[in-house]
């Protein structure tokens, strides 16, 4: 730049600044023309975007991960808004002496690749998760896969197992073994090759800097021609999902509740999701004077859940079921329902616990009842987590009741870590897969991640938790799981406090609908794969 | 043809030049000096339209008069037709350009391509002396000299027919500043030139007519040389006083005051020291005067003492034979000539104490035939043996006082605080223990000191001092010399001083006047009779005066010659330390 | 702006910032495995796994030893394996850089641009009307934080108008090519780039407007308008380069503050840069990926400082070698 | 060259039109429980509802009185804006200054200290105080001072550089003062003028930096600030409640930032005075 041109530079900017305008105009009316390409394409927005490569190890532990692998991959058995629908498997039957499953496969199910579907393929498939460690849901429950004939398999297992159906056979992806054999690290391998299945689409492209997602029908399915011809995910802001949607830019999206009303009014079709995810009021449990169960009841006397239902979700949600399962699950327990909201009864609790009311405050041998509650601003990520606005209520709430509070916010990561090593009073956190299988409760009562209760001490509770996962019959495990709901209600190691509802709006080119207890073990998202081929 | 008719500029309402009018032909070069503040550069700045300030008036440039140009016709002009080079050297070049790149760009601008322009921008640099590789550098890497050619080459890109040089010779080393003086003579050749410089000896070499410039107003105009050596305002005569070069004689004087802007009548008259009440009202405009234009109420420094054709003799023995001389206002005038030339008997025929023969006396242009106490109250004398003139039976106050008594001015106490007021002027102590002292009780010097204090008590216009300070000795005789001096500085008293000793009329006289045998043989600015005596009895005079120098130069033979310095100016190293 | 010896004061800066990237993390609560698995209660976090995905991500090493590998990896060129994407940094990060250098860069020449010339004809026209107007908006816009002119902008043109595109980089499988792809790009680029300008010209407007007043009462302005240079040629050729000396010089810290600005904007518009990818990486503990940002960031900067201190040489005569 | 700084101020209209503004925010916020009916952290019940008589600025996603948590939430802006502007310009005039004068390896160290630090986007550092340190008002503004510094400290590093070079600082050394005594008589006077223009900025990134904290969901979630506002309210910019519940704090935040930086601009041309010819 030997000579700097300034002479120039007022021109130079003048005409950049024009040709920068003319520019947007022009790209402007291009993309108006890109959106809507007719029928041929379905357009699915969503938040984060990047959720892996669709193939059944690289795809990120996460549902929508698990829901874009499932629309190339088959299993063995599926499920529709009712219950189980048969899949790669005509019909199958439970063996109760051997406790294992035999499964008849269609015939006529042809790989993307057009090579013949057969029961090698399934036991290729489970004799390959043992060695590879498949993280999306426990393999370990199948101990030998035999396949007397091409067409039908045996899978046996090592106990009798309830959520076998649900969390195996309608979950696990059958893998063509002509593709998968000899690869050694499953989550590396992600070229084109990877994401070969049996299922309604076919892998076109994945961007992982984009978030998006392209996939194509797959004339041969089985289970009909799909009726879209390309499948598209987008990454888009929830803040401006729905101007998406009105200008035609996606088909799909979850909305947050409160634009559901308009647009109903604006002639889309709206679905209101199964309350799958539950915020809950995680207690150290470990600690005096939380470890004293009475203790706990008097906290949840004090916590108003339909007022945070009203307030904080402006009504979109359901008031936490103590049992931890939602009130419209189908395995809900009424009589689990222990705690209507009254502070009375927390000031009686407390006072036969020997605490005294001075003033505002409860005290006990001259010191203030004081508990620290953590929260995270930006929550858990899931729209509805419980946030500042539903600690703040809490706290009102709790200090009415005569409990000294202190709000601590603090970032996502670290508040989990916190729980994990009980350095909490009490914390707000949640989680999701109370729509799948009851098998999710023994998760988060013994399991010992942060989210999980870790509560052992009830042996009653223990035994009933062991015995519903055996329980194969269906009305047996119910009265197991109703059982389970009452004790831990009783215990009440960690309160729910409500289920925010989640919403989809679709403009009503495919009729979406919730699978019955969630896509798979359990991923409470619409998009299942036969809404595309009915 | 340049034309300025009656310019004012002013910044914010001050004016800075006030009904300034010159007038400049092809080939022709006028240095503009005054002190700074004075509007010189404002001058420079308002030919070229450049000025902030609003401006009145008409610069006329071929037929147009510039002040009233749009300011694109005015753009087309600079640099084209009228060039100016800029005062301070140091930042007036753009630091990020090279020289060359500069030079071409003037041309550029005037619609000269961009191949060609570089080209001649080298070649232009070459003839003001910057070879290519220094042409191409940068403007950090010149030295003061190199920037003031590259700025003059600035200026003549365009070969422009009127070129504003703004102190082109300041800040620069004598051996530059010849360089470049010679260069500029080269360079204005054919083209209308304006100077402007408070360095007048550059202003002499470089400029044929010479403008004088005071607090806004034109005071003195005409040809160089003539203003150099025969000033007629007061101010100019102040500036060449001031200003030092190396055939200055007399102890350098300032001009007594501060010049400020917006002065009512002549900008000069709070410091000129033969105004008069009417400088004050009305401020006078440049008239022709002999050859040159002047602004002055008297037409410039008055003649205070005019001696024409006096004649004397006692008996046969004729001692002056028709004495012509003339003292101007404010000057000092050395009487030089052996003893018995008839220096003190000139004087005495001036105050009347001996009666001339023939000739008359004119003082300030009227003839005088009696000494009226007026005349004494402008004309006093000191006479060479301080001891006789005071007489020994009055002490310090009552001889001080005797001239206020003789002419009854004020009361006692106006005479007491005027006695005290000249005895502190002439450096003596004015409390009661002093006053009641006798002249025998006083030092040669300090009498002296009371005679000149009592000669000054009437505010003279004229002191005629027959050789005051021969009886002193040198070291009293300096500060008596130097009272003198000041007393003229700031009083503007004229003096007539007669003396035998070449040295002292150096040191205190602007003109010297060499007498003998009754008649006046040769007079001059004392530089120029100094420099280069006409009359052989001024040489022998000089000559006897010579080998008094001090012995270490006179054994130092000739000057080195100017070509043994090596490098630019700087003498080297070996020749200083050896002296 | 590293001036004395350079090179070696880089190397030493580059030192520091290698071993910040790899202990910051570190110090921040909650471990990968937690952050990557933990968050889904559906995923049967059977003991094996956890043990094996110890092993990968090798968390059970020291933490000394783990800095050594860390350091002779990079010696290596290679940044290390992102547990969240499974795969190489390099790769991810290869991804994500380039859309964050195109809207940086291009945002700090347009600052720096518009900044300089607007600075200029404001400092040209000191205290008149135009001058104020320009002036005042200046120091109101500059108070704007980034994500909410963004926000603003996204609303106004994007949600109301409808004529800017409402997320992303590109329009996704458009299946457009070369010019009518540079155009969707640019198209997405528009409002992130002009939210980064709206709010970041300040700075340099207001410098190089200070220095403009200042260098026009220089003499050599003086000497340039005896020249009979036209009025825009002495406003930008001659005060105009002088007075890019100092914007130069701001740019690199600028470029600093350009850079956790693009952030947030990148969040709000969804654009595919470092900035949403370091905040992924932030919420899932993500360690090699959070140094891998860190660095290229660090690098970036250091670069574009290196960089414009070559431009100031270029720009300044009078800085022969490092000042 | 002392100035009298009030009187000037008051003349340039920039700086009347600065003072003016930042008095009427330091009254805002003083008088906060006087100007809003409405305690900020109340729940009023109208959730949503747009501005009226009853809510002048309508209320946000749980009912609270947007007016109210403005006027707060001025108290909380001015106070972290301010306080670790201070802080940080203190810091950055003590670190900058003396590696400024003492050069060499102190010097050398520092530098390279502070391009490390500049280096570091303010989210780790942020997210790293919030966990380990119980967050409250001090530890806010002790953090954002922490992430101001580095910037503003070269910038005084290189004011005192060309200062220390300057005449009457070279005059009094021959007069054998001590660095102590030039600091204090020459240098910290001299600074006065970028002082006061890294404190301006220094508010405007530190009330920037709090928006941020805030929306990594750290920090004191009772305290009402702007930033904070801004937060909730970007998460409901698909209904028309943007309009009076994210508009309000911005307009004010760049009010605020505007004011301060008319103050700065006014401050700087007496202090360089060819900017005020």
């Amino acid at each position: 730049m030997r000579r700097f041109r300034c002479v120039s530079a007022g021109r130079f900017l003048f005409v950049t600044g024009t040709l920068l305008l003319a520019l947007f105009a022009l790209a402007g009316c291009q993309a108006r023309k890109g959106a809507d390409g007719g029928g041929a394409v379905y357009t699915v927005a969503d938040p984060t975007g990047d959720w892996g490569f669709p193939s059944p190890f690289a795809h990120y532990p996460r549902g929508p991960g698990y829901i874009r692998m499932h629309f190339l991959f088959d299993t063995l058995v599926w499920k529709d808004e009712k219950g189980f629908v048969p899949a790669l498997a005509e019909s199958w039957q439970y063996l109760k002496d051997e406790n294992a499953y035999v499964f008849r496969l269609r015939k006529d199910v042809t790989w993307h690749d057009g090579r013949k579907f057969t029961a090698r393929d399934v036991v290729f498939t489970v004799d390959y998760l043992q060695k590879n460690r498949y993280q999306w849901t426990d393999v370990s429950i199948v101990t030998r896969a035999e396949a007397p004939d091409d067409y039908t398999v045996k899978l046996v297992l090592a106990r009798p197992h309830a959520p076998f159906m649900n969390n195996f056979a309608a979950t696990v992806p059958i893998i063509p073994e002509h593709v998968w054999q000899g690869v050694t690290q499953p989550e590396q391998f992600t070229d084109k090759r990877a994401a070969i299945g049996t299922g309604p689409f076919k892998f076109v492209d994945y961007n992982k800097e984009q978030g998006t997602y392209l996939y194509e029908a797959n004339p041969n399915y089985y289970g009909g021609r799909p009726k879209v011809a390309q499948l598209r995910f987008v990454k888009i802001n929830a803040e401006v999902v729905p101007a998406a949607l009105r200008q035609k830019q996606v088909n799909a999206a979850q909305v947050p509740p409160e634009v559901v009303g308009d647009l109903e009014k604006e002639g889309f079709t709206v679905i209101k999701g199964a309350h799958d995810w539950v915020a809950k009021l995680m207690i150290n449990h470990t600690r005096p004077p939380l470890d004293n169960p009475d203790f706990r009841r008097a906290l949840a006397h004090a916590v108003d859940r339909q007022a945070l239902v009203d307030t904080c979700l402006r009504g979109h949600g359901l008031p936490g079921g103590a049992g931890l399962l939602a009130p419209d699950n189908p395995w809900y327990n009424p009589q689990a329902e222990l705690y209507p909201y009254d502070p009375a009864t927390t000031a009686e609790i407390l006072t036969g616990l020997g605490y005294v009311k001075k003033g505002q405050y409860f005290e006990k041998d001259g010191r203030v009842l004081e508990l620290e509650l953590l929260v995270s601003g930006e929550g858990v990520g899931v729209p509805g987590s419980p946030r500042e606005r539903e600690a703040e209520m809490i706290r009102s709430q709790l200090e009415k009741a005569g409990i000294k509070v202190n709000l601590r916010g603090l970032e996502a990561k670290t508040l989990d870590q916190r729980v994990g090593e009980w350095k909490f009073d009490l914390a707000l956190s949640g989680h999701g897969g109370i729509g799948g299988d009851p098998e999710i409760l023994n998760r988060v009562i013994l399991g010992q991640s942060f989210l999980s209760a870790r509560y052992d001490r009830s042996g009653e509770l223990n035994e009933l938790l062991k015995r519903q996962l055996s329980a194969m019959d269906p009305g047996e495990r119910k009265g197991i799981v109703a059982r389970i709901q009452e004790v831990y209600a009783r215990e009440m190691p960690a309160l729910p406090l409500y289920h925010p509802t989640w919403y989809w709006t679709h403009d009503g080119k495919v009729n979406l609908f919730y699978t019955y207890q969630g896509v798979g073990t359990g991923v409470p998202i619409p998009l299942n794969k036969l809404a595309f081929v009915r | 043809m340049l034309e300025i008719r009656n310019l004012w500029v002013s910044y914010g309402g001050l004016p800075v030049l006030r009904d300034v009018s010159l007038t400049l032909a092809r080939g022709e070069s006028l240095a503009v000096v005054g002190e700074s503040g004075a509007g010189k550069t404002t001058l420079g700045l308002s030919i070229l339209g450049l000025v902030e300030g609003e401006c009145r008036g008409e610069i006329i440039w071929r037929g147009k008069n510039l002040l009233a140009l749009s300011e694109e016709e005015l753009r087309r002009l600079r640099g084209r037709e009228i060039a100016m080079v800029f005062q301070n050297v140091e930042t007036a070049l753009h630091p990020l350009y090279a020289v060359c790149d500069q030079v071409a760009e003037a041309m550029v601008v005037h619609g000269l391509g961009k191949g060609e322009a570089a080209d001649r921008a080298l070649a232009l640099l070459e003839r003001v002396g910057l070879r290519p590789d220094r042409a191409r550098a940068y403007p950090h890497q010149l030295s003061g000299g190199e920037k003031q050619r590259a700025l003059l080459a600035l200026a003549l890109a365009n070969d422009p027919e009127v070129l504003v040089l703004d102190e082109p010779t300041a800040s620069l080393d004598p051996r530059t500043k010849g360089e470049i003086v010679g260069l500029l003579l080269e360079m204005v050749r054919d083209r209308i030139t304006l100077v402007i410089t408070h360095d007048l000896a550059a202003a002499a070499r470089l400029a044929g007519q010479m403008a004088v410039l005071y607090a806004g107003r034109l005071v003195e105009a005409g040809p160089a040389a003539d203003l150099m050596r025969d000033p007629r305002h007061p101010y100019t005569r102040g500036l060449l006083r001031a200003y030092p070069h190396l055939a200055t004689t007399k102890d350098l004087q300032g001009i007594p005051g501060r010049m400020e802007h917006g002065v009512e009548g002549c900008p000069f008259h709070p410091r000129c020291t033969q105004r008069l009440e009417a400088c004050a009202v009305r401020a006078p405009s440049p008239v022709p005067a002999g050859g040159r234009t002047l602004a002055c109420h008297r037409g410039g420094i008055v003649p205070l003492l005019e001696v024409r054709g006096i004649a004397k003799s006692f008996g046969a023995f004729r001692l002056l034979r028709g004495v012509n001389l003339t003292l101007y206002e404010g000057e000092t005038l050395a009487l030089v000539g052996e003893s018995g030339s008839g220096k003190t008997t000139l004087a005495r025929i001036v105050m009347g104490l001996t009666a001339a023969d023939e000739g008359e006396i004119l003082l300030e242009g009227q003839k005088v035939e009696k000494r009226t106490p007026e005349f004494y109250a402008r004309v006093q004398m000191v006479f060479q043996q301080p001891g006789e003139s005071l007489s020994h039976r009055l002490n310090v106050l009552q001889a001080v006082k005797e001239p206020l008594d003789v002419q009854q001015r004020g009361t006692e106490e106006e005479r007491l605080s005027v006695v005290k007021r000249v005895l502190a002027e002439v450096e003596l102590p004015c409390d009661d223990g002093f006053l009641k002292k006798y002249p025998h009780q006083l030092s040669g010097g300090e009498v002296q000191r009371v005679a000149i204090a009592r000669a000054l008590v009437l505010e003279p216009k004229l002191l005629i001092a027959d050789e005051p300070t021969a009886a002193l000795d040198a070291s009293v005789q300096a500060k008596v010399l130097k009272l003198l001096l000041d007393l003229q500085e700031k009083r503007g008293l004229a003096i007539l001083f007669i003396t035998h000793d070449l040295a002292v009329a150096r040191k205190v006289s602007d003109r010297v006047a060499v007498m003998l045998e009754g008649r006046i043989v040769e007079e001059g600015p004392t530089w120029e009779v100094m420099a280069s005596p006409a009359h052989p009895l001024t040489r022998s005079l000089l000559t006897w005066a010579g080998p008094q120098l001090p012995p270490a130069w006179a054994r130092r033979g000739s000057w080195p010659a100017h070509e043994e310095f090596s490098g630019p100016g700087r003498p080297s190293a070996g020749a200083v330390s050896s002296r | 702006m590293l001036r004395d010896r350079p090179f070696a004061t880089y190397v030493l800066a580059v030192f520091v910032i290698l071993s910040l990237n790899f202990i910051l993390p570190r110090l921040m609560p909650g471990d990968p495995l937690l952050a990557i698995y933990g968050e889904e209660a559906l995923l049967a976090m059977s003991p094996e796994l956890k043990e094996e995905l110890v092993r990968r991500f090798s968390l059970d090493r020291p933490l000394s030893a783990q800095f050594l590998a860390y350091l002779a990896a990079l010696f290596r060129g290679d940044l290390g394996h992102s547990y969240y994407f499974n795969a190489p940094v390099s790769r991810v990060l290869l991804g994500f850089l380039p859309w964050t250098l195109l809207l940086t860069g291009l945002a700090l020449c347009l600052c720096a641009a518009l900044g300089v010339v607007l600075g200029i004809e404001s400092g040209a026209r000191r205290g008149r009307p135009q001058d104020a107007v320009l002036l005042s908006a200046a120091l109101f816009l500059g108070g704007f934080p980034d994500f909410f002119a963004g926000t603003l902008l996204l609303l106004f043109f994007g949600v109301t108008l409808g004529v800017a595109p409402l997320a992303g980089a590109l329009t996704p499988y458009a299946g457009k090519a070369g010019l009518s792809l540079v155009l969707d790009v640019l198209h997405h680029l528009t409002l992130p780039l002009l939210t980064l300008v709206v709010v970041r010209v300040g700075p340099f407007y207001l410098l190089t407007r200070n220095t403009m007043v200042t260098t026009l009462g220089e003499a050599f302005i003086l000497t340039a308008r005896a020249k009979g240079c036209p009025d825009r040629t002495v406003r930008y050729r001659h005060a105009g380069r002088h007075s890019l000396l100092p914007v130069v010089t701001a740019a690199g810290l600028q470029y600093a503050h350009l850079i956790t600005g693009a952030l947030f904007v990148e969040m709000v518009f969804s654009y595919p840069g470092m900035g949403t990818l370091l905040y992924r990486a932030l919420l899932t503990r993500d360690y090699p990926l959070i140094q891998g940002i860190l660095l290229t960031a660090a690098l970036a900067v250091l670069t574009v400082n290196f960089l414009l201190e070559l431009v100031y040489v270029k720009v300044d005569p009078r800085v022969v070698r490092a000042r | 060259m002392h100035v009298d700084y009030w009187a000037h101020l008051k003349q340039s209209n920039a700086g009347r039109a600065g003072l003016i503004l930042v008095c009427l925010l330091v009254g805002v916020a003083v008088l906060a429980p006087v100007l809003s009916p409405w305690n900020p952290g109340a729940y009023t019940g109208a959730i949503f509802s747009p501005p009226g008589r009853e809510h002048w600025l309508g209320t946000n996603d749980v009912g609270q009185d947007v007016w109210a948590q403005l006027l707060f939430g001025a108290r909380t802006s001015l106070a972290v804006g301010c306080g670790a502007a201070l802080l940080a310009t203190l810091l950055s005039a003590l670190i900058g200054g003396t590696a400024g004068l003492l050069g060499g390896l102190y010097d050398r160290f520092w530098m390279r200290a502070v391009d490390a630090l500049l280096v570091i986007p303010p989210v780790i550092p942020a997210i790293l105080v919030g966990a380990y340190l119980r967050p409250s008002l001090a530890v806010t503004v002790a953090l954002l001072a922490a992430i101001l510094w580095p910037g503003e400290a070269r910038v005084v590093r290189a004011q005192i550089l060309s200062l220390k070079e300057r005449a009457p600082v070279a005059a009094a050394r021959t007069f054998g003062a001590g660095w102590g005594h030039i600091l204090v008589r020459h240098l910290i006077p001299e600074l006065g003028p970028v002082l006061v223009a890294v404190f301006v900025q220094g508010v405007r990134r530190a009330v920037f930096l709090e928006a941020g904290l805030s929306f990594l969901g750290i920090g004191d979630p009772a305290v009402v600030s702007w930033g904070r506002m801004m937060q909730h309210a970007l998460r409901f910019t698909y209904l028309d409640v943007w309009k009076w519940w994210l508009l309000p704090p911005g307009l004010a935040l760049s009010l605020t930032l505007g004011a301060f930086a008319l103050l700065g601009f006014a401050l700087e041309t007496v202090f360089h005075p060819r900017l005020r010819r």
